[in-house]
């Protein structure tokens, strides 16, 4: 190899110099941005987590693993995960292969931003090389893989349903410019390469090209515009980056180390939720995810838009994609880069101002407390013994009796000691105040309930609404008492033979994830084992972290009855996919939904069990 | 206002009022507080009229107050009334006349209980026999003493000597009529133009020339109650009630109300002054009340009777701008003369209420 | 099918005595229509629109006279009085003339309430208080002094209705849904208006009416307040306050309106219970006439030959009557051709 | 002067006089608001209501009324659970409808 120009400069590297320039410019004065803008104690555990090596291992992986070889798309979806990765990993390739080239033949270059990736035209191959040969192999291969990815995209774009995708993001102005240019920078290089094959040599892909272009164009003149092309198209993207969602490409990077860091949202705009959302790629996974999505007008309230409007600053639509979320958390499920769209959607809830503040002070938790003590255990034991259950049924399965019942009856049959918290309905867990974005307030009617609940000397507390187990497990200062839900509850006692459940042969039931259960708390087996003692299990056509939400989720704010039916509909016919007889859940609040629409019975898992038993 | 619809209401509710030969009877309290106003119905019915109407002095209160102050049952207050018709009957009388409202509403809720249930008059005319040995036949015909100058406004109209106009102006004085609550609010056929748009005293005020004034509250109670006034706990209630009337008329600004009940005028007077005093508002012009007349002081007042022989000066709102404004003549410095023309004591002025 | 053509007198040209009048035609009779007003039609050409599609009232009138205009119609006609005779009944017609028939049937409709009878709401004494069927009258004329771009208008449910002291204690059943016609026809007339409707029980039983009182709610910001008018006074400046009790805030209320509209209810016409009288009709306790049963037999009476259709039996809403009138008309036909 | 007694305020509610900003503003925002027909299922199912008289029923007719302190002490001790959105036969989203409302000012207005 020999260099064909002394000063190893054309003035065409300008654009992408200049492109190269702004962005990195962008990037680092974003980072640092974003880095001053989170709560000091985070700072400080993100710097901590840095030099940890346990961390720093884990962040170099996820970031090798989800920003080029996008391993969690490639188990959504083959061709996705293709497109996706040909094009992260061969572009990441070819940059590496670029400056392993310069720094085998050239390494005086090796200062030069601009050299690895022109290389081809600043080089004459002298003679081949092993390592020059299989480098330009490689090249050539890479370049392959991205093209055959770019094909993938721009057929995506015209036709998703090829690449499985139902919707795809509808995308802005600057998302075009950004696509575009993207498209165009590969067919270039190939373009720009080819034409110079001849002087730099080049493998399987640019060799022929040059002989082909070489049949119909009698001379060089068209290469260098060729590279000027070339090198445009990258400034235009790189230009563009920031303003594009291709901006997820540096912010992931970034976000990656942040989380395994443990930050979280503390701020609707700022710090780490700035980051979420320029992490966002666009890519619309969340779009067919959203249950949202059956009504057609709710499409655009998915959080990849969320994301966008927060781009923007667009206050109004950000107040209504906030609003209207179910928070049913399949968003989160499905993102690649692991955008929490409703705790973004909450912490927009959290800023809003109110005329009123809620006042709970009429409530007297001391007389409640007094009330619940005075209250005598049902089962074996008068007092309180260790394995005492305490079963709080909570607002929303007051309005389903059945499954109080169901679950005390349980409870009487396990010969276990129990009292009820709210036998004549109780305090709100403080879950949907926390949902609507008013933590500070929930934590007074925590803090009441907490007094209750220590006052009861239970060692157990039971409940049979997933609404409340997510709040009660995750925010109550309850040390010392087991908070457990009842499905996995009764799946103990079943397990543990204490509950003895006859099997139902024939009978066919299919098991409804609840979102707060599920993807809330993780919660995904028990309720299946149990259900298996009692009858002929079969699965929805998405169910564990892709269980659709009833549509009943207090989460949303602002969505109406009617607008909630075809959801509720759109998640019941999946639910039914397999023909099952029945339809099982565990939360009071998917009953009520379901049932409301449903061809066939709906019961809460504890209606099943307690049947059986 | 459609007046031509009153005028269909009024002639559906015209009751029969015979022309002569009245037993009278006397209110409890409104001697008290209008003193004039009974001594000049019966000067203007028999001196200036010629009609028979006879009182007695044997005749007690008809126990309406107690009744309606819950402080004796309702068979207590029939016997009282049978003795009434007692008297009547020994005299020789079939037709009765009464001077307060509520003696008018207490007989005919008597005679109605009674025509519904007979064996309880039947019972009553024992218990009247046992208490003391009268028999009693039930009036022929029973009325209110307004519902005789209503019958006889077209005669006095023909004597008046001022009619209730604004002599300045020629223009028709503008007058707000009070009916007392149990004139016709109980039986509604027993009243002269019915309960809601009774004409028994708009029939006068017109026929002297004046204007009535409808005013949304004009239905409304002048807020005594019995025993909203009586027991001071209660009595905001009362005045308040009276507040809503005056609240209710001002924007009409009438000249006067006229009432046909003994505690109507009293409250809508005196509470004037109290509303003055809490407020500090008065509803009259220039910083005067609105006058509150008896019926028959405004009889008297139209057919020429010196004001201050008609009681006025037991008025808490002064009546000289009304007299000022007719153009009756009357003398300042005889207004606290007593009967034997001596000086009797002058009142205090209230604060904000102008009296004179 | 019928051997010697009877004679069937139809009482009242309504839209009852119409539809009637147009089913006999159509079953070969040649029914005759008695009517004491100069044009047929009845209370229902009076309305403007009507209720549950907003449908004019021309619509239904105007085919139904069109279709019985070959039947012999008698009239500013009153019957002054009916003989029964063995199988027969004669009417005596106020023209002096006689008609011998073998059929009779009511279709003598209702009596609108007379409001002024309701003293406190001052109908006939305040100007700015007007009954259904003036309002009705200005849909179809506008012209109306006391309708003056009213800002604040009210709606008094069940005037001379459920009220013993008026005489009425039955339901008049379209009151409700006709108030919420009218309050919508009004703030589509005067959007800026301010519409109360005073009710005791809103009673929206038939087809689509909740839906028109949803639409009264929400799309019209009627405001519906449950309580009885008390009374009615009349301001400095001519405006009517009307005070009721708000018996959901359980509190008095005051309100000042520009114009009060009173539903007036449906009573019997008094005719019909002379009529009846005369040949030994029942006449219910509630002044309607008496149907053999109130099950499945309302048009029939408790006297061979004499048959009910529409209002003459209590109130019906418009679809009801011409059922009636269609099911009444049968009933003649199987009554004529019955062996004896 | 004292007397011992004093005027009381009328009991009435003048509508003339009521200032309904609020409800007005609640029935721009969210029209369903408009629908309530005061069956009181919403009163009954409410978590809060046996602390402190909430409902949204009483809410819904308090703004027309003019009981703004009233309808502020209830609005204050909603717990937002969902009950009264689950029950109401009209469908309204009350849980919105509640929260809207403690977002207005006295005069209608959103606060910001």
């Amino acid at each position: 190899m020999r260099e064909r120009f002394a000063n190893g400069f054309d003035p065409f590297v300008i654009p992408f110099l200049i492109g190269m320039a702004f962005v990195l410019g962008y990037c680092i004065v974003a980072m640092i941005r974003v880095y001053f803008q989170l709560p000091k104690p985070d700072r400080k555990r993100f710097l901590v987590s840095l030099v940890t090596p346990r961390t720093a291992w884990k962040n170099i992986k996820d970031i090798f693993l989800n920003c080029l070889i996008h391993v969690k798309l490639w188990k959504r979806n083959k061709v996705l995960g293709y497109m996706h990765s040909s094009i992260a990993f061969g572009w990441f390739m070819i940059i590496v292969l670029g400056h392993l080239e310069v720094m085998l033949f050239v390494p005086e270059r090796i200062h030069l931003f601009y050299y690895p990736i022109f290389f081809n035209y600043f080089v004459a191959e002298t003679e081949q090389t092993l390592p020059g040969s299989l480098l330009m192999f490689l090249m050539d291969f890479f370049l392959l893989i991205i093209l055959s990815g770019i094909v993938l995209a721009i057929i995506k774009r015209f036709a998703s349903r090829i690449v499985g995708m139902r919707r795809t993001t509808r995308l802005s102005l600057m998302d075009r410019v950004g696509l575009y240019s993207l498209w165009a920078i590969f067919p270039l290089r190939l373009l720009a390469e080819s034409f110079t094959a001849h002087i730099s040599g080049g493998s399987f892909l640019t060799i022929p090209a040059n002989w082909i272009f070489r049949q119909f164009l009698g001379n060089d003149l068209h290469a260098l515009p060729t590279w000027w092309a070339y090198s445009i198209a990258l400034c235009v993207f790189m230009c563009v980056l920031p303003f594009t969602r291709y901006m997820h490409i540096p912010a992931e990077m970034l976000l990656i180390p942040m989380r395994n860091a443990g930050i979280k949202i503390r701020h609707p705009r700022k710090g780490f939720a700035l980051l979420e959302v320029y992490s966002c790629p666009a890519c619309g996974v969340c779009i067919d995810a959203c249950p949202m999505g059956v009504r057609k007008a709710n499409c655009k309230d998915a959080t990849v838009y969320l994301n966008r409007q927060l781009r923007r600053g667009n206050e109004r639509r950000i107040a209504e994609i906030s609003d209207k979320c179910l928070l049913c958390g399949k968003c989160s499920a499905v993102c690649q880069v692991g955008v929490e769209g409703p705790e973004l959607r909450v912490a927009q809830r959290e800023r809003r101002k109110y005329a009123l503040t809620p006042d709970y002070g009429m409530i007297d938790a001391a007389s409640l407390s007094q009330h619940l003590s005075d209250l005598p255990f049902c089962g074996p034991e008068t007092a309180p013994v260790e394995g005492s259950v305490l079963y709080f049924a909570g607002c929303m399965t007051h309005l389903t009796p059945a499954i109080r019942r169901a679950t005390t009856s349980l409870l009487d049959k396990a010969g276990l000691s129990w009292k009820m918290m709210d036998p004549d309905g109780g305090l709100c867990c403080g879950r949907p105040l926390m949902m609507a974005g008013r933590s500070e307030t929930a934590q007074e009617l925590i803090k009441k309930n907490v007094e209750i609940i220590r006052a009861s000397g239970c060692n157990t507390l039971l409940l049979s609404c997933p609404i409340c187990y997510k709040v009660f497990k995750e925010e109550y200062p309850l040390q010392g008492i087991r908070v457990v839900h009842h499905s996995v509850f009764f799946q103990e006692l079943i397990a543990a033979g204490k509950l003895q459940v006859q099997h139902e042969d024939g009978l066919r039931l299919v098991w409804h994830d609840p979102c707060e259960l599920g993807r809330g708390c993780g919660i995904y087996e028990q309720p299946r084992q149990a259900l298996s003692a009692a009858a002929d299990l079969v699965e929805a056509g998405r169910h564990h972290a892709e269980s659709i939400c009833c549509g009943g989720s207090l989460g949303s704010l602002s969505l109406g009855f009617e607008q909630r039916r075809p959801m509720t509909q759109n998640a019941l016919k999946d639910l039914t996919v397999a023909d099952p007889d029945q339809i099982v859940t565990g939360c009071p609040l998917c009953l009520a939904t379901f049932s409301r629409y449903a061809d066939r019975p709906v019961h809460d898992i504890a209606e099943i069990l307690d049947g059986r038993s | 206002m459609i007046y031509q619809g009153k005028q269909k209401i009024w002639a559906d509710y015209q009751k029969e009022i015979p022309d002569d030969h009245w037993f009278y009877v006397r209110s409890c309290i409104r001697q008290n507080f209008f003193p004039a106003s009974e001594k000049y119905f019966l000067v203007i019915c028999r001196d200036m009229l010629g009609r028979d109407i006879f009182e007695t002095e044997h005749h007690t209160t008809c126990a309406g107050i107690a009744y309606h102050c819950d402080t004796i049952p309702q068979e207590t207050a029939m016997t009282v009334v049978a003795r009434q018709f007692a008297l009547m009957t020994e005299a020789g009388y079939e037709n009765f006349v009464t001077s307060c409202i509520t003696s008018f509403g207490n007989y005919c809720e008597i005679l109605e209980t009674w025509r519904e249930f007979p064996e309880l008059e039947a019972k009553i005319r024992e218990d009247l026999w046992k208490a003391c040995r009268r028999e009693f036949n039930k009036p022929k015909y029973i009325a209110h003493a307004s519902d005789l100058v209503y019958k006889f406004r077209g005669e006095i109209a023909e004597r008046a000597k001022y009619r209730l106009v604004a002599r300045a102006t020629g223009e028709p004085l503008r007058i707000v009529e009070h009916i007392g609550c149990h004139y016709a609010k109980m039986f509604p056929h027993k009243g002269v133009g019915g309960a809601e748009y009774p004409c028994v005293l708009s029939g006068m005020a017109e026929a002297w020339g004046g204007q009535v004034i409808d005013y949304p509250e004009r239905r409304h109670c002048c807020g005594y109650g019995f025993r909203q006034y009586h027991i001071k706990a209660n009595r905001g209630y009362s005045l308040s009630n009276t507040h809503k009337k005056f609240e209710s008329m001002e924007p009409f600004h009438p000249d006067m109300i006229i009432t046909n009940c003994p505690g109507c005028p009293y409250f809508l007077d005196r509470w004037q002054y109290v509303i003055s005093e809490m407020t500090g508002k008065t509803y009259g012009q220039n910083g005067y009340g609105i006058p509150a007349l008896t019926y028959e002081e405004l009889a008297g007042l139209v057919l020429g009777i010196d004001p201050w022989d008609l009681g006025f000066q037991m008025h808490q709102v002064a009546i000289e701008p009304l007299l000022d404004k007719i153009g009756i003549p009357y003398d300042p410095a005889r207004k606290y003369l007593g009967v034997d023309e001596k000086k009797i004591k002058t009142p205090g002025l209230p604060t904000t209420l102008k009296c004179c | 099918m019928v051997n010697r053509q009877p004679v069937i007198s139809i009482i009242g040209a309504g839209i009852a005595g119409l539809e009637a009048a147009r089913q006999l035609s159509a079953l070969g009779y040649k029914p005759v229509l008695i009517e004491k007003a100069p044009v047929v039609g009845g209370h229902v050409a009076e309305w403007n629109r009507l209720f549950p599609d907003m449908s004019p009232s021309e619509d239904l009138t105007g085919p139904l006279r069109a279709q019985t205009a070959g039947v012999r119609t008698l009239l500013n006609t009153e019957v002054a009085s009916i003989n029964r005779l063995k199988d027969e009944y004669n009417l005596i017609l106020s023209d002096g003339s006689s008609l011998l028939c073998q059929a009779v049937l009511f279709a003598t409709g209702f009596h609108l309430f007379d409001a002024s009878k309701k003293e406190e709401y001052g109908y006939g004494i305040y100007d700015r208080v007007i009954t259904n069927r003036d309002l009705e009258a200005w849909f179809n004329h506008k012209d109306d002094r006391r309708i003056d771009h009213p800002k604040a208008v009210g709606f008094v449910h069940c005037v001379g209705s459920r009220d013993v002291k008026a005489g009425n204690a039955q339901c008049s059943k379209v009151c409700c849904i006709t108030a919420i016609k009218e309050a919508i026809e009004i703030k589509e007339e005067f959007p800026d208006a301010e519409v109360y409707c005073f009710y005791m029980d809103l009673r929206l039983f038939g087809k689509k009416y909740e839906d028109f009182y949803i639409k009264a709610q929400r799309d019209y910001g009627i405001h519906f307040i449950r309580g009885r008018v008390s009374e009615v006074g009349e301001a400095v400046d001519g405006r009517v306050v009307v005070k009721a009790e708000d018996t959901l805030n359980g509190k008095p209320i005051k309100v000042t309106l520009d114009l009060l509209v009173l539903m007036a209810g449906i009573v019997c016409n008094p005719d019909a219970q002379h009529y009846a009288r005369e040949i030994g009709v029942a006449v219910d306790d509630d002044g309607f006439l008496k149907s053999r049963n109130n099950v499945d037999a309302i048009t029939e009476s408790s006297r061979p030959g004499v048959f009910f259709a529409g209002s003459c039996t209590g109130a019906k809403t418009v679809p009801e009557t011409l059922a009636e009138a269609r099911s009444a008309a049968l009933a003649i036909h199987q009554y004529l051709n019955k062996p004896r | 002067m004292d007397f011992g007694y004093q005027i009381n305020p009328s009991s009435a509610v003048n509508l003339d006089q009521v200032d309904r900003r609020r409800y007005d503003a609640l029935v721009r925002l969210s029209p369903d608001a408009a629908t309530c027909m005061g069956c009181g299922s919403c009163s009954a199912t409410c978590t809060s209501s046996a602390w402190s008289g909430m409902s949204v029923r009483k809410v819904l007719l308090g703004l027309q009324r003019g009981r703004d302190a009233e309808v502020n002490r209830m609005l204050s001790a909603c717990m937002l659970c969902g009950k009264c959105t689950m029950v109401c036969p009209r469908g309204i989203n009350t849980r919105q409808l509640i929260l809207t409302l403690c977002r207005l000012d006295k005069n209608g207005e959103v606060v910001r």
